[in-house]
């Protein structure tokens, strides 16, 4: 059987994420330009994380099973920086801004 | 049948680097392949079983010889590839002085233009002695402008230009031939290339009556098509100034900067509202998409490349930037540009 | 189907005769069985792939396009490429021997996920069946490649419907990784550590690596072609300011770490069979295992060098080079070990030892031609022509195709019961090398010339070479028919193999030929390395 | 299959290729995560894309996005978190013995799937009815038509590949609520439970970032 997480570690992770999700809505209508996406992707990430630390129980889990998520985001990765380092270099997006 | 060639033409500055370092890798590769070919091939006769109760002394490995076949292949590994990277730069980097050519491919053929506007379809003649550089686009998919002689090749884009450039040495009638995959008759996208000697070349190329060069077409096209009605050469129309924009970087409105090379040139003569540049926020061009063609918007380009810097101009860094922007009534739709707000490129 | 926990009686019937009859085979969960199942379609297809090169040969003897049209050769390469890639090469080794062999030479009674290893070979069926069917209704003519914006505006074939089979098989791709990658972890024998494992599993562990990181992509890519070409909004090309570059990207960030799908597993017959007949352990046997660990992991970085004239940044193709050198290291490092293996072995000229010298030999000249194509400059000028299908055919068929065959005559006692004709195998082995060198060697020579790939019609003045590359065809092609005839001949009429008939050390020699449907009587516990001769030859009494 | 099982060995239901129980759970769940692995190259890709074009138009994107019904994308986030909250509970339930709650929680999961898709198919509906289907219905004074053609392609395949994965997800989570309703997990057994729930949070997950990129950076204009 599996690993047991009382319910209020996961009551405190739905309140957190609600809040999350509330703060990317709010701060989501200043105007931060490009800074908007990267905000928004950043707070996505921390809720990602607590989802995955606390209903997924990935703390939890063996060594194998952290490698194989860390595995996963480190592929994602490659893909996105190799590609993007094309794109970049390449004069393909404008440089620079705000 | 025909006689078996084994080398082929040699016949451009490239070509020549090109074939030291390609004999070089074989000299290499041939060595060590050779090398584990006798090895493999003395020790499987020189070890043979003799019989089945046969069992040899275990050997479990070294770790100096491990290392030592880890790091100099690695070590060759890294010269190859600085050679091969080098040789790609000097490919890449066309000179300056570069005469332009400017192609447009489509199913199944390629159209090529000089900037004198002699134009020809499926050759192409060069003088030997000077750098060539290709500006090339495609009408459809995607080809590839590739002369074995000369050791060249690039892909061949729609809605975007690649460049290739090449300094014949050796006058001669060499292979033309499309490389990337392009529907039925991609072995039937082939043509030649002439290099002459360059007397001749400058013959052939005032011969055959063009009406006039590309850049006098692209100014013609500029004043038809009323883009002379606000780009003016000082900076009192409502436009951005387009004397000396080409090779330069562009402010956008958000900050961001952009090279003005052909691709961008194009991209702003069909989506000129795409991406508004600092000074011009609501852009009062109008779009061109649809209503002109590739060789049209080529003898644009080399008209706006060749306009230069004009005489009074003193803003040798860029066009579109902020000082420019005086004066300027966003909104205001004049008589060169009509109305922008029926403009829906995505419509069905 | 919930078994409960079964003691396997005292005498069980082996895999073969344990239930008759074409449902038990067909909704058998044996991972033996399945992996017979997998051999007869990936052989069916591999034929059927091997008659489009045929006639594709044959057209090419004269320079005109006279035997088919233009049209028809275009799709013959295309469903040359595709049958091969996705219904043969990537499933050959790991579906078929991979499948057989895993749980045995791990000591397990089968594969994590039976009910899944079943649902993969089905779902690939499924895929091969679409792709067939879309072939046959009109075929396509995209290359095995679908380079957008061709595949999804300009290409008047059934693009969608075989890119659908491939995506579906994609999923038997994904299952069988997952399936692997699992087993090996968690259903290993007792004393079974990892640095006891044989190479044939740390190579399998590396291509199930691939299996699951790769073909998601490869997946969405598809998809999005199809959503391109069936809603005609232009993802990948250009009339909406979509990159048809970023196609490739996706394309080969999936398909060149399948090239390591389909050679890595070639490496795992190879290191098997160099150690069985060489009666020694595998010269550096860690290097040799995190090789292959590293050829699937630095494979993901280099697949950029696909494209270095296809309008990526100048920047972007050095970083890609480089990395293509980098992983080319570990595939050098096999090699030196493989024939330092051989050194002052005991050294047998058994038709699969024939076949892995073979493999050595001609994955060391498609090596090398990659560094070649890896070197930016010389890139520019050998890509797209035939040197590259030179190059890739040394490697995956050279590579692949002998070390499946060796790898099948190898363990065909085991999978059979029956020993093969010796003398004609050999003659096979002998043939298909030949063969195999003169199809494919002058095709270097054509590409240095700056023959283009995927030509109907050529020059002149390249037809000798192409007339020597058909006849090489022809010998290849009789070369693969001999093992298909004298194998299934052997099935019923060879003689009856022992469990152990080349006194191999490793876990699936130690169980009966074949093995029962649990593999082993009792569950083996393991206290040796692998390739244990030193063992082996106490065992026997031979000190 | 049903509350007749009663010795411990059957309920661990162990197949016959496992050694353990512990061992069967392990296999499992390893198993779930290396397939999440996969999914999160499948989505990966799409997000990959998504990226590089928006580094192109950030304009274009952002009038798409400016276009998203941000009380619904707020509402629908809220939801999914609900849901694997529930989920969550649900797991926990069987893990401590409470079978008959697992059972509701179970179903609450479902129904708030359910209610995820509805408010999305309602969007889908609006965008329709705003002729903002690429390929199908797309019209738009903005300037950048054709960037903001391609944000919509990517919304419609990555939302829709996302509702996919969700009506998957709700399918088998009504087939486990039966099946833990006949009595088929205790808290010895529930690793089929526990894997659902892994794949469950991930669709989760996949949601939270989709909101992140297509709802947010238009909110300003």
């Amino acid at each position: 059987m599996g690993p047991v997480v009382s319910v209020k570690t996961y009551m405190f992770t739905f309140l957190a994420l609600l809040a999350l999700t509330l703060s990317t809505v709010l701060i989501g209508f200043l105007n931060l330009g490009w800074g908007s996406m990267f905000v928004a992707v950043l707070i996505a990430l921390g809720k990602a994380i607590l989802i995955a630390c606390f209903f997924m129980h990935a703390l939890l889990e063996k060594k194998i099973v952290k490698l194989v998520i860390a595995g996963s985001i480190l592929w994602f990765l490659i893909l996105v920086t190799l590609t993007a380092g094309d794109y970049i270099t390449r004069g393909w997006v404008a440089f620079g801004g705000k | 049948m025909n006689s078996l060639q084994l080398l082929p033409d040699t016949a451009s500055t490239f070509a020549v680097q090109w074939n030291w370092l390609f004999w070089m890798l074989v000299a290499v590769c041939g060595a060590v392949s050779t090398a584990v070919a006798v090895l493999l091939i003395y020790w499987t006769l020189r070890y043979h079983r003799k019989n089945d109760n046969e069992f040899p002394q275990q050997i479990q490995g070294n770790i100096k010889v491990e290392t030592a076949w880890t790091l100099i292949p690695f070590i060759l590994f890294v010269g190859m590839f600085a050679w091969g990277a080098e040789l790609y730069f000097k490919i890449e980097k066309p000179p300056a002085n570069a005469r332009e050519v400017y192609v447009v491919a489509k199913q199944w053929m390629w159209k090529l233009q000089y900037t004198n506007g002699q134009r020809e379809i499926n050759t192409l003649h060069v003088p030997v002695g000077e750098p060539i550089r290709l500006v090339m686009t495609s009408e459809d998919a995607i080809h590839s402008f590739f002369i074995p002689a000369f050791r060249v090749k690039q892909d061949v884009l729609p809605a975007r230009y690649t460049t290739l450039w090449f300094q014949a040495t050796k006058p001669g009638k060499y292979h033309l031939f499309c490389a990337e995959y392009c529907g039925t008759k991609h072995s039937g996208m082939i043509g030649w290339v002439y290099a002459m000697e360059p007397h001749e070349f400058e013959r052939w190329l005032e011969q055959g009556g063009a009406e006039g060069s590309l850049a006098s077409t692209g100014e013609k096209l500029f004043h038809q098509f009323g883009c002379s009605n606000c780009h003016h050469f000082d900076s009192q129309g409502r436009c951005p100034v387009l004397t000396n924009l080409f090779g330069h970087r562009v402010r956008l409105l958000d900050g961001r900067t952009i090279l003005a090379d052909e691709t961008y040139i194009r991209e702003k003569i069909l989506r000129p509202r795409a991406e508004p540049i600092e000074g011009y926020l609501d852009s009062v061009m109008p779009t061109f998409e649809g209503q002109l063609n590739e060789e049209q918007l080529l003898a644009l380009i080399a008209y706006i490349k060749a306009i230069g810097p004009a005489p009074g101009t003193q803003q040798p860094t860029s066009s579109g930037t902020s000082s420019q922007s005086l004066g300027q009534q966003p909104g205001i739709a004049g008589p060169g540009a009509t109305s922008i707000s029926g403009s829906k490129p995505g419509d069905r | 189907m919930s078994t409960l926990v079964k003691i396997p009686a005292a005498e069980t019937p082996n895999y073969l005769t344990e239930g008759r009859g074409i449902r038990s085979w067909l909704l058998t969960t044996d991972h033996k069985r399945i992996a017979l199942l997998y051999l007869a379609s990936v052989t069916v297809f591999f034929f059927i792939g091997g008659i489009f090169a045929l006639l594709m040969r044959l057209e090419l003897v004269t320079p005109a396009s006279d035997l088919v049209s233009p049209h028809t050769y275009n799709e013959l390469f295309s469903m040359h490429g595709i049958i091969m890639v996705w219904f043969f090469l990537i499933p050959s080794i790991p579906n078929t021997l991979g499948n057989f062999l895993i749980p045995m030479m791990i000591g397990a009674k089968d594969l994590a996920y039976p009910k899944i290893n079943l649902a993969s070979w089905y779902v690939f069926m499924l895929g091969g069946t679409i792709t067939l069917y879309s072939m046959f209704r009109g075929g396509v003519d995209t290359g095995w490649t679908f380079y957008t914006p061709f595949s999804t505006i300009y290409s008047n074939t059934y693009v969608v419907g075989a890119a659908l089979g491939i995506f579906v098989s994609g999923f038997a791709s994904i299952m069988t990784g997952l399936n692997f990658i699992v087993t090996i972890h968690n259903m290993r024998a007792p004393g079974m550590t990892w640095f006891r494992l044989p190479l044939f599993i740390w190579s399998h562990y590396a291509t199930s690596i691939i299996f699951v990181l790769a073909t998601p992509v490869l997946a969405v890519t598809l998809l999005m072609v199809a959503v391109e070409r069936i809603f005609q909004v232009g993802i990948f090309s250009s009339e909406l300011g979509g990159d048809p570059v970023l196609f490739q990207h996706m394309f080969w960030f999936y398909s060149h770490p399948a090239v390591y799908i389909m050679v890595l597993p070639g490496m795992a017959v190879v290191s098997e069979l160099v150690a069985a007949f060489s009666r020694k352990t595998i010269f550096g046997y860690t290097f040799v295992a995190f090789a292959s660990v590293s050829i699937a992991v630095i494979g993901f970085l280099v697949w950029g060098h696909h494209m270095f004239v296809a309008g990526t940044s100048i920047y972007a193709a050095m970083y890609f080079s480089l990395l293509s050198y980098v992983v080319a290291v570990p595939s050098a490092i096999k090699v030196f070990n493989w024939t330092a293996t051989v050194y002052k072995g005991s050294i047998s000229w058994d038709t699969p030892m024939l076949y892995a010298i073979g493999f050595i030999g001609l994955f060391t000249i498609g090596g090398m031609t990659g560094l070649f194509l890896a070197a930016l400059g010389i890139d520019v000028h050998v890509t797209d022509t035939y040197f590259v299908v030179a190059h890739f055919h040394y490697i995956m068929v050279g590579g692949t195709i002998m070390a499946f065959l060796g790898g099948i005559h190898y363990w065909w006692p085991k999978i059979s019961g029956r020993m093969y004709p010796e003398g004609i195998s050999k003659l096979s082995a002998l043939t298909v090398f030949l063969g195999f060198n003169l199809t494919f060697f002058p095709q270097f020579v054509l590409g240095y010339l700056g023959m283009p790939r995927r030509y109907a019609a050529y020059p002149p003045e390249f037809q000798s070479l192409h007339v020597l590359s058909t006849a090489g065809a022809t010998i290849l092609g009789a070369g693969y028919l001999m093992p298909l005839i004298y194998l299934f001949w052997s099935w019923h009429y060879g003689p009856p193999a022992p469990p152990n008939p080349w006194r191999a050390t490793g876990l699936e020699w130690q169980t009966s030929s074949p093995p029962p449907k649990q593999n082993f009587e009792i569950t083996p516990v393991v206290t040796r390395k692998a390739y244990d001769y030193e063992g082996m030859k106490d065992e026997l009494g031979l000190v | 299959m049903s509350s007749a099982l009663s010795s411990t060995a059957q309920k661990l239901m162990l197949r016959e290729q496992y050694g353990t129980p512990e061992q069967q759970r392990e296999t499992v769940t390893l198993g779930m995560w290396i397939f999440l692995a996969t999914e999160v190259m499948f989505f990966g890709g799409l997000f990959m894309a998504f990226a590089v074009y928006r580094m192109r138009f950030p304009q274009g994107f952002d009038e798409g996005s400016a276009d998203m019904s941000i009380v619904l994308g707020s509402i629908n986030t809220a939801v999914l978190i609900a849901s694997s909250f529930a989920m969550a509970l649900a797991i926990h339930s069987a893990a401590t013995g409470k079978q008959y709650r697992s059972v509701w929680l179970l179903l609450t999961t479902a129904f708030l799937g359910v209610a995820f898709l509805a408010i999305k198919f309602t969007e889908y509906y609006q965008h329709y009815e705003a002729h903002k289907v690429p390929g199908i219905w797309f019209e738009t004074s903005k300037p950048e038509a054709g960037a903001m053609q391609l944000f919509y392609v990517f919304y419609f395949a990555m939302t829709g590949l996302h509702a996919l994965h969700m009506t998957i997800g709700i399918t088998l989570v009504i087939i486990y609520a039966l099946r833990a309703a006949a009595g088929s997990f205790d808290s010895e057994y529930h690793t089929p439970l526990e894997a659902l729930g892994l794949y469950w949070h991930f669709v989760d997950i996949v949601w939270v970032f989709l909101f992140a990129i297509f709802y947010i950076s238009g909110l300003h204009t």
